[in-house]
C-alpha cells in the first residue's frame, strides 16, 4: 500500500514510541493493539512518516497519540471520512484508522458503509470493547442483549450489530477479527490488513477492564477458535464468511474470515490520480485548458 | 437611467423554458450585450410554474429590473399570471390556438401567433417555443443570422434535418413578427465585446479550480449542487478529484482529511447540509486545517423552499460550532465576484490555517450574468501560507525533536507540515494540546497551557483582520440616502440608488463582502457622515442588521426586508426607500408583484 | 461574610477521590448545612489529576468560594500543586508514609497521618482516605456518630466485617487527630434543615421528570451524560421511555417524532453533539413540534477539553439552524435553577409549539448542590397549549374539512392534532406549506402565502416575549458596579458583589436567565441607572456581550473573562473590579491558581 | 401492528387521497407505491387516523402529502429516526416509512442499520430508482458502477450498496423487495410488512423516468423473477436470503426475502410501554415516587 518515499533507513520499535505513554486503564485491551500495530510496521518496515493513524474519539481513539507517525484525533465517529480525503490526496501514504466500537458502529455507522463499498485502500482497526469506555460505561451497539451498563441499567433490550457481517454485506474487501490478548495473530492481521490494496477491516476484542464485566478476557479466551486452524475455511468464499460471522458463543471464531484482492481500491479507479498523489500535482490550471473552460460560455 | 430589455418566458416544468432562454442569452452575449437571468422555478421536475427573467443591455446588468418589455407565456397559466406585469411599451407574444389574452395595460402589445399555421406543431412539440423567438427577435431589430446559427449549433449533433427544420420554424416567426408585429421602438444595440455568460455556481467551481483546488466533494443540495456538476464534468480536465459523498458530514470531513494532507480542498452545500458540517468546522479550527465551505442559501428554515433565494443563513454561520475559534467569512456581491472570492479566501484560509466560509444565495448561484472572461483570472495570486510539504533544504534532513506543529508564535501562527515528510511527524487533535500536539484534555490538563493554545489561536485574528480589506462606500458621500446591504444584493441596491438619485433623492450605497472580520470601525467612520441609512436584506429578521450592531452598536434609521422566496427588484427599494423617508415607517416589507 | 469551610481533596484518577468527598457531602447536608461541590477532573479513567472542591456552610453556599480550609492530598502530586493554597489556619492532612510536605505559608498547619501504624494498608487500599476522613472531622468538630452513620449506611451490602474495619479505621484516623492536631477555631455549626445534595444533571433529569417527559433519549456525551444516566436508573419507576440513539442526530430527531405523536420529550448533549441536532432543531420550528433540548457546554472548540467548563456555545445556540424561527433559549443559574427551568420552558414550548433550548454548563451539570426538598417540585403547572389528544366532545364528531393545522391567526399558534384522532389528519412538513399543510415548495410556490406562513410563525415571537419575565437588578440600586453575567456564574458574581461591598465598593448584579427572548427593553431599563458595568463571562470572545449588544447596542465599561477551562473564584473577580476601576483595563482574564 | 382505536367506519380508496395530486413525472414509478399503499390500506381496514406516513426529503419523500393520513415529511434521511420516537410515544400507530434510496441508504444509512436491529415496530418502504430524483438527477448509493451521471459524467466507480444484504446483516426481521409496477405481488408485500410485528424493510424498485435511463421498466421487466416462482425459496432461512440477496444481474428476485417472527419489537421489549401508549400515561410522578427520588439524595 506505501510507496517508501525519502527514507531508507531501518524502521525500529523505539521509532514508533509516541510522545507520552498510553493513559488507558492498567490492563485495557488496547495496550495489545498499539504493541501489534507497532509490531507490524517495524516488520513491514513502513517508515513512520509515510503513515497517517486517524481516530475519532474514545478511549481508543486516544490511539494516534502514543504512536510516533503522523496522527489525526479527530471527530467522534468521522476517522473513516477523514481519512478517505487523506488516501485521496496522497495516495502514497499508509492510512490506518483506529477508534471503539462506538465510533465506528453507532455515530460512524454510516461512513463505515459507505467506505467500504468505495473499497478505500486503508486498515481500519475497531478496538471494540462491547461498551464506550471514555464516556464511563455506556452500552455500545456491540454490547450483548441483557448487557446491564450506566445507561441500559435493567439490560440492553437492542440486538447488537455484527460487524463482521455487516462488512461483508458492505462490500469490505478484506475482513478479519482479533483478539488483543493474541498478539501473534493479530499482528499477522494487522500486516495483512495494511499489504491488501483495499478497504481493510479488522474487529479487535480489546477488553475494558474498568466498565465490561461482561466480556473479559478470561471470557473470550476459552470462547475464540482461530479460524486458520479450521482447515475447511476459505477466506475467498463470501458466503462461507457470511455464515462464520453469525457465530457468537461458545464458538467465537478470530482471523481471517474474507479477501478478495480483484476490485481496484477507490484511488486506482479513478485516472485524475494516475499521474501521482494530488499533493504533488501542478495547482495551476494550463493556460489553454483554462481558455476551453471560458470558452465553453460564449 | 440605462438603456435595458427585459424577456419574461413563462411555463410550466417541462415544457422548456429554458432553451429559448438559453438561446436569447446566447444571442445577446454575441452581440456583446450584457444580461442577467433569473429564473423563479420551483422544486418539481414536470408542471408547476416557472418563468424566466433576462435582462439585457450595452452596459453591466445587475438585476432582474422592475420592467418585462416582452411576454413569452408558454401557456395559459403564465398569460394569466404575467400579462398584468407588461406597461407602456411593452408586447407579449403568445400562441394564439392555445393561449386566450387577458386584456392588456394601455400601450402594451398582443402579438398573437398562429402556431399551428406556421410549424407543424405534430412533429415538433416546442415549435410554439422556437416561432416565439424569432418573432421576438424579429420585433427587436436583431437580423435573423445570429439565430440560425445558434440554432445550427444548437442542433447539428442531431443532424442537418433537425437543424434545418428548426431553422425554418424560427425564420417563419421571425418573418411573421416582421410582417405583423410593430417593432420594439428602439433595436438592440452592438458592441464589439465578448462575454462569458455563468451562473455564480459555476463561477464558484471554476473559481475553485483557478485557485489550486485539487479535492471537491459535496452531497447534492439545491442551489449548491450546480457546484458539483460543473466540478465532475471538468474534473479530469483540471485534475480535481471530485467525490459524491454519503451526506455532508462525510462530505466536510472528507475535504478536512484531504486539506490535511496538504492540497485545497473545497465543498459546497446550503443550509442544511451546512448545519450537518459545523461540528467539522470546529474541527478544522482546532487542528488548524484550512478548508473551504461554500453555503449557498435558499429560503428557510428547515427544507423550506428549496428553489427560492434568501439571506438567511448568516447567523448560523456566524454561530457554527462551538467555541471561539479564528475563521473568516466571505459573501460573494454578484456572479463575477463568485469567481474571484474564492482564490481570495483560500489564500487567507491557509495563510491563518483556519475554515473560510463562502455564503453565496440561490439568486446568485442559480442566477446567470455576462462576466467579462478576462475576469475569470486563472493565474490568480496563490499563497499557501506556511505550508512544509518536503524536508526544507536549508534545515538538514530533519524536523525530528525541533518541530512543534503548535508552536506558540506571535502571528498565531504554526508552520503545518503534512504527511509524508520525514521528520515532521506529530498528532493533530481536537483536543485540546499544547506545542507539540500533546493532548492537555486527558492526563494533563493544565489551565495555563490551555489558556495559552486558546491565545496563541485567536491571535491569528489580528492577522486576518490586516488581511481583509475594509468595506468602501459607493456613489457620492453627498447623499441623503445611505443603503447597506451584504452580498447578492448588490446589484439591485446600486440600481435603486441611480434611480433614487436619478429623481432627486441622492442615494449611496455601502455594500458589505467580508463579514468576518467586519471592520466596524471603518463601517462606523463611514456611516458617521451619513444622512439616513437603511439596511436592505433578504430575510425576516434583519439577521445584518443584528450583527452589524452586535459589532458596532449601530442602528441604522430603517430596514427593507423581503422574505417571501423572491429577490428584490429596484422599484421595491426606491419605495420603500421613499416610504420610509415620508416618516412613514422604519420597516418596510415590499409585496412581490410577479406571481410564481 | 459567609461563615464557610472548603475541603479540597487531591489525587488521581482511581485514588477513590469521590468517596470521602461523597462522605464529606452527606455528613454536612445531614447536618443541616449547605454545601457546593466542584471536582477539576480530567478525560482520563486511571491516573492524571482531580481536585475535589467541597465547601460548606450554614448559609446557601453557592460556589467552590477562594481559600481552601482542609486539604487532603492522596498522593504527592497533590501536595506538591496545592500545598501553596493554604493561608493562616488552614491545614494539611496527609500520608506520612508515602508523602513529603512542602514548605506551608505561615499559619498553615500540616498533620501527617502515620497511615501504616494507624491501618492495615495491604488489607484495605483506600485506609489513607478513611483516616483523612475522620481525621478531618475531628478537626472540624464534628462528633464522630455520624462518620460511623454514613460508613455503615455505604458498606452494609458488603456486610459486618467490611463495615467494621471501615468504621475502625476511621475512628483511628479521628482519634489520632483528637489526640495531636489542633482543631479548627471554629466548630462547623448544625441546623435543622436537610438537604438534597444533587448534580444539575441529575436536577435537569428530575426536572423533566416533573415536567412530565415521558420520552428521553441521549447519545452519551460528557458533561450532559449524568442526565441520561438519572433517566435510565429511574425510567421504570418515572414511567419514562428513555433510549440511547445510534448518534446526536438520531437523537433530535427521535425526540421530536415522540412530540410529534404527543409527549413531551427531552434529549441533551454537549456542543459537539449540539451542532449535530441544529438541523433537527428547524425541523421542530418549522412542523411546529415542541422539543426541548439541553446543551451542557464544556470548554471548545471542537472536542476541546472534555471535562471542564465553559460558556461557549452561545452563538452556536442562537445560530441554530438557518432562517428566521421562534424559539425559547434559557441559562439556568444554579443547580436548583437546573430542575426548575425544565417544566417552565416545556411550557413555552408547548404553548408556542416551538424548540426550547437549555444552555448549562459543566459547572452546574456535574457540580453539586444542597438544595431544599422543597424547591424540588414535582407538581409544577404543566401547560400543554392547543394540544389536540382527542376528538373535542364540543366539536361534534370530526375535524374534517374544517382542520387546518397550520391555521393562521393573530397568535401565530395554531391547535396541534397527534396522530391518531380522527378527521384531523394532516401532514406536518419541514418544506414551506399553507394552512392545511400542503407544500407551497413544489408545484404550488407563492410568495404571498410564503410570507403569510412566515409572519405566523414569527408572531408568536411577541407571545414568547410575554410569557418570559425580564430580568431583574439583584442588590442595592445605588451601586459603584454592576457585574452582569448569564447562567451558571450567578453564584460566583453574587459573592464577588457582597465581597467588593463589604470592601467598600457596593456593587449590584445582573444576572441573564432567558436569553431569548431577551428583553432588551428591560435591561436598558436597568442599565441605564448603574455607574460603571461589567460583563462577567466563561469564554473568550465575550459571546453574551455581544449577543446584549446586537440587541441594545449596549457597550459596557469593562470585561472579565475566562477560557482556561476552570470556572471564576470569587476573588477573580473582585480583583478584576478592583483594577478595572483603577483605570488599568477593561479586560480582565484571571489566572486560575489552581493547577488543575 | 394498529390497533383500531375508535373508528369503524370502513375504509375506501377515496379516503386515502390526499390533498393534493402527486406532482411526480407522469410515469414516475412512485405512482404504483402509493397507489399499492392506499390498496392495501383499504384490504387491512386501517382507519387513516391510526397511520402516519413518514418520509424524508426527495421526490418519493413527497409521498405523505398525497394519502390520506397522519403525515410527516421531515429531514433528508432522518424519517427512520422521527418513526422510531412515533412509535414509541404511541405504539397503537400504524408507521410507514416511505422514502429514497439517497434518502436512506445515503444521508439516512446509519440509522438505516440501526433502526433494524431494534426491531422497531414499523414498514419501511425505499422507492429504490437508483438516482437522486428531486436534486435532477445525481448518482445514488443504489446507482450501478459506470452509470453515466451529473455528479459522476464519468461513470460510477463506486460498488453500489446492497440494500437487501444489509438489511439482513443490520437485523430486519421482515425484507422483501418489490415492483412498482407489480402492483398485485407489491399490495401483497405492503400488508404482509404492515402485520409483521417488527422492521419491515421493503426496497422497491421504482423507476425514475426521467432521470435513470438505465434502470427503466423495460430494463427491469425481463430480469425480474418472484420467489414465490420458487418452490425451494424458504423466507425463514437467513443463509438463503442472503444467498438470493447477492443475485443481480439477468435474474434479479422480487418478493420476499426473509421473515422471522421470534424477535419482540422494540416497544414490546420495554416494560415502560406495558401500561399502554405513553401518550396516554400520566404526566405526573406519583407523590410516594417522587418522593423515594429525592430521598435518594438526602
Ligand atoms: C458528537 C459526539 N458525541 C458524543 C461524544 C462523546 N463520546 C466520546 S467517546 C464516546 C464513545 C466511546 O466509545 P467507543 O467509541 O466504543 O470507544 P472506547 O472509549 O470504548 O474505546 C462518546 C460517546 C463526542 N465526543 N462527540
Ligand atoms: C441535509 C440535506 N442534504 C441534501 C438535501 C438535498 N436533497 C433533497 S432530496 C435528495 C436526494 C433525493 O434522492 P432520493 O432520496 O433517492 O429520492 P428520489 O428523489 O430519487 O425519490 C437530496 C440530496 C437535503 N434536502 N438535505
Ligand atoms: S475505560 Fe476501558 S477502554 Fe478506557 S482505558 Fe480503561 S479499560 Fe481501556
Ligand atoms: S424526477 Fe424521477 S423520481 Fe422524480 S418524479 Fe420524476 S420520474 Fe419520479
Ligand atoms: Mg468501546
Ligand atoms: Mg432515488
Amino acid at each position: 500500500m506505501a510507496t517508501v518515499l525519502v527514507d531508507t533507513k531501518h524502521v525500529a520499535m523505539a521509532d514508533l514510541k509516541g510522545k507520552v505513554d498510553p493513559d488507558w486503564c492498567p490492563g485495557c485491551g488496547d495496550f495489545g493493539v498499539l504493541a501489534a500495530v507497532q509490531k507490524a510496521l517495524v516488520d513491514l518496515q513502513i517508515p513512520n512518516h509515510n503513515v497517517v493513524t486517524i481516530s475519532g474519539i474514545g478511549c481508543s481513539s486516544n490511539f494516534p497519540g502514543y504512536i510516533n507517525t503522523y496522527g489525526m484525533h479527530t471527530l467522534h465517529g468521522r476517522a473513516l471520512a477523514i481519512a478517505t480525503g487523506v488516501k485521496l490526496a496522497n495516495h502514497e501514504l499508509t492510512v490506518l484508522v483506529t477508534g471503539g466500537d462506538g465510533d465506528g458502529f453507532g455515530i460512524g455507522g454510516n461512513h463505515f458503509v459507505h467506505s467500504m463499498r468505495r473499497n478505500v485502500d486503508l486498515l481500519y482497526i475497531v478496538m471494540d470493547n462491547q461498551i464506550y469506555g471514555l464516556t464511563t460505561g455506556q452500552t455500545s451497539p456491540t454490547s450483548r442483549m441483557g448487557m446491564k451498563t450506566k445507561s441500559m441499567p435493567f439490560g440492553n433490550i437492542e440486538a447488537p450489530v455484527n460487524p463482521i457481517s455487516l462488512a461483508l454485506a458492505a462490500g469490505a474487501t478484506f475482513i478479519a477479527r482479533g483478539f488483543s490478548g493474541e498478539q501473534k495473530q493479530l499482528t499477522d492481521l494487522i500486516k495483512q490488513g495494511i499489504q491488501h490494496k483495499g478497504f481493510s477491516f479488522l474487529d479487535v476484542f480489546s477488553p475494558c477492564v474498568t466498565y465490561n464485566h461482561d466480556n473479559t478476557y478470561q471470557w473470550f479466551r476459552p470462547r475464540l477458535k482461530k479460524l486458520e486452524d479450521d482447515p475447511a475455511h476459505d477466506p475467498t468464499d463470501w458466503m462461507a464468511a457470511m455464515r462464520k460471522s453469525l457465530l457468537w458463543g461458545d464458538e467465537i471464531p478470530i482471523g481471517k474470515f474474507f479477501e478478495r484482492t480483484d476490485v481496484p481500491p477507490l484511488h486506482g479507479a479513478e485516472p485524475v490520480l494516475n499521474a501521482g498523489p494530488l499533493l504533488h500535482a501542478d495547482t495551476r490550471i494550463p493556460p489553454d485548458v483554462a481558455h476551453s473552460f471560458v470558452e465553453e460560455l460564449m | 437611467m440605462k438603456q435595458t430589455f427585459t424577456i419574461g418566458i413563462g411555463g410550466a416544468a417541462g415544457q422548456g423554458v429554458a432553451t429559448p432562454g438559453d438561446i436569447f442569452a446566447k444571442i445577446f452575449s454575441r452581440r456583446g450585450l450584457h444580461l442577467n437571468a433569473y429564473n423563479a422555478y420551483q422544486s418539481i421536475i414536470r408542471g408547476g410554474h416557472t418563468f424566466l427573467t433576462i435582462r439585457t443591455g450595452p452596459e453591466r446588468v445587475s438585476n432582474m429590473g422592475d420592467r418585462v418589455d416582452l411576454l413569452i407565456p408558454l401557456n395559459q397559466d403564465a398569460m394569466n399570471r404575467h400579462l398584468g406585469l407588461l406597461t407602456d411599451g411593452a408586447a407579449c407574444i403568445y400562441n394564439a390556438d392555445t393561449i386566450t389574452p387577458g386584456v392588456p395595460a394601455k400601450g402594451a402589445l398582443l402579438c398573437p401567433l398562429p402556431v399551428s399555421k406556421l410549424a407543424d406543431i405534430s412533429r415538433n412539440k416546442v415549435a410554439q417555443n422556437t416561432l416565439a423567438v424569432g418573432a421576438g427577435l424579429s420585433m427587436m431589430g436583431i437580423g435573423f443570422q445570429s439565430l440560425e446559427e445558434v440554432l445550427t449549433e444548437q442542433f447539428k449533433k442531431k443532424g442537418d434535418a433537425v437543424v434545418s427544420e428548426n431553422v425554418g420554424i424560427a425564420r417563419a416567426g421571425y418573418d411573421y413578427a416582421t410582417a405583423h408585429f410593430e417593432p420594439f421602438p428602439w433595436p438592440l444595440p452592438m458592441t464589439n465585446n465578448r462575454y462569458a455568460v455563468l451562473s455564480g455556481n459555476i463561477a464558484m467551481a471554476m473559481g475553485g479550480a483557478a485557485a489550486g483546488v485539487k479535492f471537491y466533494c459535496a452531497y447534492p443540495m439545491s442551489p449548491s449542487t450546480g457546484v458539483l456538476h460543473w466540478m465532475a464534468a471538468h474534473a479530469r480536465k483540471a485534475g480535481i478529484m471530485v467525490r459524491q459523498v454519503e451526506d455532508e458530514i462525510g462530505v466536510v470531513n472528507m475535504a478536512i482529511g484531504a486539506a490535511h494532507a496538504g492540497v485545497r480542498s473545497m465543498c459546497a452545500t446550503s443550509g442544511g447540509g451546512f448545519a450537518l458540517m459545523t461540528e467539522g468546522l470546529g474541527l478544522s479550527a482546532m487542528m488548524e486545517t484550512p478548508v473551504v465551505v461554500i453555503d449557498c442559501q435558499r429560503a428557510g428554515p428547515s427544507t423550506g423552499v428549496p428553489t427560492k433565494t434568501e439571506q438567511g443563513d448568516l447567523w448560523q454561520i456566524l454561530g457554527a460550532a462551538f467555541g471561539d475559534y479564528p475563521r473568516v467569512i466571505a459573501a460573494p456581491l454578484d456572479i463575477g465576484d463568485c469567481f474571484k472570492i474564492i482564490p481570495e479566501i483560500f489564500n487567507i484560509a491557509d495563510r491563518f490555517q483556519c475554515p473560510g466560509i463562502v455564503l453565496c444565495d440561490l439568486l446568485l448561484s442559480e442566477g446567470r450574468l455576462s462576466v467579462d472572461p478576462k475576469d475569470l483570472d486563472f493565474a490568480p495570486v496563490v499563497d499557501r501560507g506556511e505550508l512544509i510539504t518536503s524536508v526544507p533544504s536549508t534545515s538538514g534532513s530533519s524536523g525530528d525533536g525541533v518541530y512543534k506543529r503548535y508552536k506558540i508564535t506571535e502571528s498565531g501562527i504554526s508552520p503545518r507540515a503534512v504527511p509524508g515528510v520525514p521528520g515532521y511527524a506529530h498528532t493533530a487533535a481536537s483536543d485540546e494540546h499544547d506545542e507539540d500536539g500533546v493532548l492537555i484534555s486527558d492526563e494533563f490538563t493544565n489551565p495555563t497551557k490551555r489558556r495559552n493554545m486558546m491565545e496563541k489561536r485567536m491571535r491569528k485574528v489580528t492577522g486576518i483582520e490586516a488581511a481583509v480589506p475594509p468595506p468602501v462606500l459607493s456613489g457620492s458621500r453627498d447623499a441623503d440616502i445611505t443603503l447597506i446591504g451584504w452580498g447578492s444584493t448588490k446589484g439591485v441596491i446600486e440600481e435603486a440608488c441611480e434611480i433614487l438619485t436619478e429623481q432627486g433623492i441622492p442615494a449611496n450605497h455601502l455594500q458589505i463582502r467580508w463579514l468576518v472580520p467586519l471592520h466596524g470601525d471603518a463601517i462606523l467612520n463611514i456611516l458617521k457622515d451619513t444622512r439616513h441609512t437603511i439596511i436592505v436584506e433578504n430575510n425576516y429578521s434583519g439577521q445584518f442588521a443584528r450583527y452589524l450592531r452586535s459589532e458596532t452598536s449601530y442602528v441604522p434609521n430603517g430596514y427593507i426586508r423581503k422574505y417571501d422566496g423572491e429577490p428584490f427588484m429596484p422599484h421595491h427599494i426606491v419605495e420603500a426607500v421613499k416610504e420610509q423617508l415620508g416618516g412613514k415607517s422604519r420597516l418596510s416589507v415590499p409585496a412581490h408583484e410577479i406571481l410564481v
